[in-house]
C-alpha cells in the first residue's frame, strides 16, 4: 500500500481483525523468551497471509531484473549480448549492497524536512524481524527487501539506452551513485514521507515516478550525453534473438504481478485489484502497439507485442491501486499507442537510445502518472481522479511529473558529465567494434 | 575432375540431393550463406524502424564430379532447383587439380 | 476449490474459524469508511492464506502460456519460432479483453437453465474486491483472474495442431469466436453451475473436461480442416531448438502447481494434495514415456522426457483434487504410455497435428477424465470412484467426456470452416516457404 | 525451520494465536463430517498463511532443477546440451518416485538409533494432508513434497562433476542408489532426528550439510573415479551458450528464495531474515568473485557474476536462519573468493570436475557451515556462534561437516565403484565424440 | 569468367557492398567463416581457465565476375574492406569454367 | 599458388591446425559444413517419428598456399584428419590466379 489514504484504511481493518481479542490473548499465555517485549508486541501484528505474499512478491519483483536482462540482452547484437545482460546482473549485486549499507536509510529513514531519510536505517540497524513502520503486519526486513528490488532494477533499465557501448567499470560507480543521489531521494519524496507523498498528496502506487519516470529522463540524459553507437543510422542493427526478448517480456509481466499488487503491502482486495488491472493493461496495450504497428508499417511484430506489454504495465504502474479494470483497458490501449509514437519518435529526434528507455519508460510512465490523475476512483483506491470529479488530483501529478523529469534528467546529466571527463564512459572504438563481451568481460555468449 | 558450386534457395535441398542420387552422385559438401542477385533483398521492422537486408538465405552445394559426370551433374541441380522464381541461383563451374581422400590416402579420380 | 462437495466442506470450515467471532467483533468496531455495509460483511470473510496462495496461483498459471510458447516454439523450425510464440502470447491480449468485457460473464455469470451464463458480470459489473459467490474466502477479482488465465492458455494450446502454416489475422478472429462459443459455454457446464458441473456431478477439478479435452478436440477438427503443412511427410522438420522445450516444458510444470493446486482456491490440504500429485503424476509420466520410447525406439529422449511430463500434467488435471499419491503414480505412468502411442498414431492416421496437440491433451485429457472417475478417493475429495466401490462415478466422467468431445469438435470444426470460406485459414504457399516470422511478422527470430 | 528451538519458539507462538479459542470454538460448532475425529483436530492446526508460502516455496525449489539443468547445460559443448539438461530432468521424475516409495520414509520416518527413519512412511503411508510432526501449522504432504524438492536437486548437482560423458542408463540407476543410501541417510541424520541435528545439535538452516556438502563430496568422488573428458587439458571446452548459464543462474537466484526461506517452514520474521540473508549474499559473492577475476585475470566475466551469484547462495544456505544481514555480507563476500580459488585449484590438481561441483557445493558449502559456526546471532535464531561467544557452536559445525564429507565421499566411491565394474559409467569414445545428445538421446539439441 | 574470394572483417561487409553496388557488381554470395593468419587469435577466460581461441570470426565473399570487371572488382573491394590493420584478409582469384543461372538454363557470360 | 580445400570430421580441426602450424602454413579459413558420402547420416528420432538426416557436420578448411608447399601441406592434413574410418573428407585442390592482400595491397606469393 503505497498510498496513506489506503494504508490506514486497510491496514486498520486487518489490525483490528487479526489483532484485537488474539493479539491480548497471545500477549497473556505467551513466554516473552529471546524478545524484547516491544518485538514481541511489533511480531503479534504480523500477519501469516500478508507475509506470504510479500515474500513471493519481493521474489517476482527480484526476477524482473534477470527477464530485463533477456528482454534487452535479446535486442542487442551477438556480440554484445554478455555486457548486456550483465548490466542488469551487476546491479543486483551492487544496489544489493548500498541499499543494506545506507540506501533503505536514505530512502525510508525518519523523513529530514520531507526531502531526505535519516540515518536511522544504516546499516539495517533498528530494521528486523518485528514490523516497522511501513506495511505494518509484515516483517520490516521484508519491507526492506521488497523495496530493494525496485532500487535494483530502476537503475537496469537504463541500460537500454545506451546499450553496447558503455564502459563496465563506469558503469559500476555509475550505478553506485545514481543509486544514491536519484534513487533514494525520489523513493523518499514519494514513498517514504517525502514532500511528493506526504504534502503533495501525488500517488504513485507502484512506481510511475520513483522506476519508469526516473529510469526514462536517465535515459534520455544518457543518450545525449554518451552519444551515439558507432555506425547507427548507416548500419543495420536488428535484435540478434527475439525469443530472448520475448521470454524475457514473459518473465517482467510475471514480476510485475509482485510489483504492482505485492505494492499492495498485503494480501488483500487492494492486491486483487492491482493483481487485475495490472493484466488487463498488459493485455490492452499489446493490442494497441500491434493495432497501430499494424497500420503504419503493415505488420504485427512479435517485438510489438513485447513492447506493447511493457508499455502497458509501465503505465499502469502509478494506478494499479487506484483505478478499475474497465479504465485499466484504457489506460494500457493508449499507452500501448502512445508508446510506439514516442519510440518511432527517436530517429527524427537524433540521439541513439538504443533500447527505447525514454520511449517506453519515460512516455509511458509519464502517461501512467497522467492517467491515474484521470482515472483514479474512490471506490478503488479511496482517492478520485478528474474523470471522477476531482481536479485536484490531475494538478498534483502533473507536478510530480515534472518534478521527478526535471530532478532525474538534471541529476543524471551531472553525473555522467563528471564520470565521462574523468572514468570515461564508453569503451574504445575497437572494443566496440569487436562487442563487449570480448573486450570488456573476455568471454562470447555463444560458442 | 570438376568442382560444381551451386547456390539455390534453401527449401529446394532435399530435391536437389534426390535428383542427385539418382544419377549416383553421393559426394555432396552443403553450407549455409547469404546472396543477393536480382532478388533484391527483404526489409524487417523492428519498432516502427526499418532495416533493408540485402543478403538472402541460400545454400550453397559443392560437388567434385568426374569430367564425364559434369554435364549430367549441373543438368541433375539445375532441374531440380528450379523454381522459375527470381533468386533460384546459379551454378558454378571450376577446375580441380587434385584429390585425395583422407581415410586412404588415395588421389586422383579414385578417390572422388 | 472446484467441486461443490469439498467447496461445501472446507470453505465452511474456513469461514467459521475466520470469521465467527472476529467479523462480529470487527463490525462493531471498524467504521464502515468508504465501502457499503454489504461490500464490508463480504471483505471480512476474506482470508488473506488463501488469497495470498491464489495471487501467486493466478501468476504461476498467467506464466504457463509464454512457457507452452517456449514448449512450442522449440519443436518449430527455425523460420516459424517468432509466428508460433506470437500465437501463444497474443492469446494473452485476446483472450483477457474478451473475458473482461463478456467472457467472465456467460462462463460464471448466474446460471441460464444449466447452459450459460447470464450478464451479470458483463463488463466485470457486480465483480470486485469482495468475495463473490466462487472462492468465498478470496477477492472476487482474483477468482475471475484465476479463471481468466485457463481460459488463455486453452486456446493456446490448439495453436500446435496448426503450427507453422497458420494466417495471423485469422487466429485473432478464431480465438475472439472459440473463446465466446466454445470456451465460455464448457466451463460454465463444468464449473459455472451448468450441466455437467451441477447435475451430471461429473468431476473436473482443474480442466480435463475443460482445457485440455476441449483444446484436444479443437486441436483435431482444425488439424483436419487446416490441412498438412508443406512437405510434411517428404521432408524432416525436426524441431529448431529442444532446449526452448525444455525450458516451456518446465515453466509449464512450475505453473501447473498454480494451475492444480491453485484449483482448491484456498491454502490448505486440498491444495497440498493436489499439489503433490500433480507433482507426481508428471515424474510418472516421464518414466512410462522413456521407458516405451526406450524398449521401441531404443533410445530415451529429451523431448520424450518433455513430452511425459506435459502427458501426466494433462492427465492429473481433472483428478488433482480427488485422487492420492499412490494412484497419481499409476495415473501418470499410464497416461506417459498412452500419450506415446497416441502421438504415435499420427503417422497412420494421416493428419498433421504438428506438435501433438489431440495426442497429448485430447488423449492425456480423456485419460484423466476416466482415471478420476476410477481412481477417485472419498478420503481425499469426498467422492469415490469405482476402484473404491462408486461406478456411477466413471459413467458421469464418460458422459462427460464424450459430450466435451463432441461440442468441441463440432463447433471448431464449423468455427474453422466458416473462417476458411471467408477470410481464408492458412498463409500463402510463399509465406509458407519463408516462414511465418518474415511472411506474417516481417522479423526473423535469430540474426 | 530447521531447527527445534526455533521450531519450538515460533512454532508455539503461531499455534496459539491460530487455534486457542478459535479451534476450541471450531470443534464445536462443526461436523466432522468426513474426516476422523483425529484429523480434524489436525486440520484445525494448518495456518493458511504458512501453507501458502510453503506451497510456493516447494514450487520454487522444484523450478531450481531446471533453473541447474540450463546452468550446467549453457556451460558444456552444444552436442552435449540435451544430454546434460537430461540428467537433471530425469531426477525430477527417478527422485520424486523412490521418494515417495520409500525415501521419505527413510529420511524422516521415526528416528531409529538416531541412524535412519523407519518405515512408517512407507508409501506415504501415514503422510496426509493435515500436518504432520513437521512443519506442524503446513499439511504433511507439503513437508513431504518440499522435502522431495531438496532430495531432487541434490543429486542433479553431482551431475556437474561427470558432465559430457556418463551413460544414462548407469546414471538412472545411481540415482536410485545415491538417493537411497547416502542422501537419505544424511537428511536423517539432520533433520530427521538423526545424530547430527538432535544430539551433535549442529545446525543445517536448508542444506549445507545435506545438499551441498554431498553433493560436492560426491562430486570429487566421480570427479576421480569417472575420469577425464576426451581431449580435456588439450582442447578448448568453452561453454557453448553462457545466456542459458546466467537464465539457469537467475532461476536458481529466484528459486532459492523458496529453498531458504521456505525452510522457516513458516511464513513469519525467519523466514523473512533468511530471504533477505539469503540475497544479500549473493550479491556480496558476486563482488567478492567480480573483484578477485578482475585482479587476477584482468576482467570480470559474466560467468564469474553467475558463478558468484551460486556460491553465496550456496554459502549462506547452512546459515540463513541464523545470522543477520550485515554477517551475510561477509558470509557472501568470501564465499566469493574462495570458490574462485577452489574453482581455480583445479587445473592444479588434476582431476577433471567438468562444471565444478566440488568448488562451489564442496567447498561453498563447507564454508557456509563453518561460518554458521562463526557467525549465528542468538537474536536471529536462537543461537550464536564463536564470534558471539559460543564456540562449541562451531565445534558442532566442524564434526558435522567431516562427517557430511566423509560420508558422501565414501558411498559414493563405493557406489560408482560398483556400478563401473558391472555397468560401466561412461559412455564409448565415439559416442563421447559424436557427443550425448546423438549418442544417449538420438537427438540434435539444435537444427 | 573469374570467381573472387575474399575474406574480410565482419564489420565491413556494408562498406564493400556499396562499393561493390557502385561498379555494378550485384550477384554476391556470403558466408560465416573463422580465420587465422599473422593476427593471432583471442584469449578468453572461463572460471579462472585460459582458452586460446585461434580463429577469429571472418567474412568470406564469393562473386563470380566477367574477366573484364575482375580488376575493378579487386580493388573495390580491396579499398572498401582495408583498415589497415592486421587481419584485414586476403583475396583469391580462380577461374570459373562455366555458368549456369537455375532459373533460365542459360550458360556462360549471359548467367553471371 | 594453390588452394586447398579440406573436408574433415569436426574433432579433428585441432590436430590438423597444429599439424599446418608445425610446417609454417599459418593463413587458414575454416567454416562449418554438413556433408554427406559414403557416411550415410544419422537417424533422429522425435516423439516416435523417424527422420533421417543425410548430412553430417563437417569443417572445411581452406588453405591457399604456394605451389612449392602443396604436398607437404596436403600430407600434413591428410594424416593428421586420418581416423581410419569411414566419413574422414576429401582434399581437393584448385589453382589459384591471383592472390591480394587486403591490408597493403600486394599482390601475388608475396600476398599469401
Ligand atoms: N555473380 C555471382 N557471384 C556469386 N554469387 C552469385 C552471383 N550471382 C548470383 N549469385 C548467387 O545466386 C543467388 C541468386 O541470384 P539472383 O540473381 O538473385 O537470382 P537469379 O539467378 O534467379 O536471377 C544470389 O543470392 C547469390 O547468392
Ligand atoms: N593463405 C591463406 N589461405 C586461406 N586463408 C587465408 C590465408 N591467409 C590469410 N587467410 C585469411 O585471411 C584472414 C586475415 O589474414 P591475416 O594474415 O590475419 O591478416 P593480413 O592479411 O592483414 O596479414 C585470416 O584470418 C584467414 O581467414
Ligand atoms: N565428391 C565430393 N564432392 C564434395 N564433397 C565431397 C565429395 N565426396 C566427399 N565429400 C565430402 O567429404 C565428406 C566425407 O566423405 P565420405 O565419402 O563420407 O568419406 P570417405 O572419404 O572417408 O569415404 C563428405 O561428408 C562430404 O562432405
Amino acid at each position: 500500500m503505497r498510498n496513506f489514504n489506503n494504508e490506514k484504511r486497510y491496514g486498520f481493518k486487518d489490525k483490528i481483525l487479526k489483532s484485537s481479542t488474539l493479539s491480548l490473548l497471545a500477549m497473556f499465555i505467551m513466554n516473552a523468551g529471546a524478545f524484547a517485549q516491544e518485538a514481541e508486541a511489533a511480531v503479534s501484528q504480523i500477519d501469516k497471509g500478508d507475509t506470504a505474499w510479500i515474500l513471493i512478491s519481493t521474489a517476482l519483483v527480484m526476477l524482473m531484473t534477470p527477464g530485463l536482462a533477456l528482454f534487452y540482452g535479446g535486442m542487442v547484437r551477438s556480440k554484445n549480448i554478455l555486457g548486456t545482460v550483465m548490466q542488469s546482473f551487476v546491479a543486483l549485486a551492487v544496489v544489493t549492497i548500498v541499499w543494506v549499507l545506507w540506501g533503505y536509510s536514505l530512502s525510508f529513514g525518519t523523513d529530514i524536512n520531507f526531502l531526505i531519510g535519516g540515518f536511522d536505517y544504516i546499516g539495517l540497524r533498528n530494521v528486523g524481524m518485528e514490523s516497522g513502520p511501513y506495511g505494518t503486519t509484515i516483517p520490516h526486513y521484508l519491507f526492506m527487501a521488497f523495496q530493494l528490488m525496485f532500487a535494483i532494477i530502476t537503475p537496469a533499465l537504463i541500460t537500454g539506452a545506451f546499450a553496447e557501448r558503455f564502459k563496465f567499470s563506469s558503469y559500476l560507480v555509475f550505478l553506485v551513485i545514481w543509486i544514491t543521489i536519484v534513487y533514494c531521494p525520489l523513493a523518499h519524496w514519494v514513498w517514504g514521507g517525502g514532500w511528493i507523498g506526504a504534502k503533495l498528496k501525488a500517488l504513485d502506487f507502484a512506481g510511475g515516478l520513483v522506476v519508469h519516470i526516473s529510469s526514462g529522463a536517465a535515459a534520455l540524459a544518457a543518450a545525449l550525453i554518451v552519444g551515439k553507437r558507432k555506425g547507427y543510422g548507416q548500419v543495420a542493427m536488428p535484435p540478434h534473438n527475439l525469443v530472448l526478448t520475448l521470454l524475457g517480456a514473459a518473465l517482467l509481466w510475471f514480476g510485475w504481478f509482485g510489483f504492482n499488487a505485492g505494492s499492495a503491502l498485503a494480501s488483500n482486495g487492494s492486491a486483487a485489484n492491482a493483481f487485475v488491472v495490472t493484466h488487463i493493461a498488459s493485455a490492452a496495450a499489446i493490442l494497441g502497439w500491434l493495432a497501430v504497428e499494424w497500420i503504419h508499417k503493415s505488420k504485427p511484430t512479435a517485438l510489438g507485442a513485447a513492447s506493447g506489454a511493457v508499455a502497458g504495465l509501465v503505465a499502469i504502474t502509478p494506478a494499479a491501486g487506484f483505478v478499475g479494470p474497465l479504465s485499466s483497458i484504457a489506460i494500457g490501449a493508449i499507452a500501448g499507442i502512445l508508446c510506439y509514437f514516442a519510440v518511432n519518435l527517436k530517429s527524427l529526434l537524433s540521439y541513439d537510445d538504443s533500447l527505447d528507455v525514454v520511449g517506453v519508460h519515460g512516455v509511458g510512465g509519464t502517461w501512467g502518472a497522467i492517467a491515474t490523475g484521470l482515472f483514479a476512483s474512490a471506490s478503488v483506491g479511496g482517492v478520485s481522479g478528474l474523470f471522477f470529479g476531482n481536479p485536484q488530483a490531475l494538478t498534483a501529478q502533473i507536478i510530480s511529473v515534472i518534478a521527478a523529469w526535471l530532478f532525474a534528467f538534471t541529476v543524471t546529466a551531472i553525473i555522467l558529465k563528471v564520470l565521462d571527463m574523468t572514468m570515461g564512459l564508453r569503451v574504445t572504438e575497437e572494443g566496440e567494434t569487436l562487442g563487449l563481451d570480448l573486450s570488456e568481460h573476455g568471454e562470447r555468449g555463444y560458442s | 575432375m570438376k568442382k560444381i558450386e551451386a547456390i539455390i534457395k534453401p527449401f529446394k535441398i532435399n530435391e536437389v540431393k534426390a535428383a542427385l542420387d539418382e544419377i549416383g552422385v553421393c559426394g555432396i559438401t552443403i553450407s549455409d550463406v547469404k546472396g543477393c542477385g536480382r532478388q533484391k533483398g527483404i526489409t524487417e521492422v523492428y519498432r516502427g524502424a526499418e532495416y533493408h537486408i540485402p543478403f538472402i538465405n541460400k545454400i550453397k552445394l559443392e560437388i567434385v564430379v568426374l569430367d564425364e559426370m559434369l554435364e549430367k551433374a549441373i543438368s541433375a541441380i539445375q532441374q531440380s532447383a528450379q523454381t522459375e522464381n527470381i533468386g533460384d541461383g546459379k551454378i558454378f563451374v571450376l577446375n580441380v587439380e587434385e584429390v585425395v581422400r583422407i581415410r586412404t590416402g588415395e588421389r586422383g579420380p579414385d578417390a572422388v
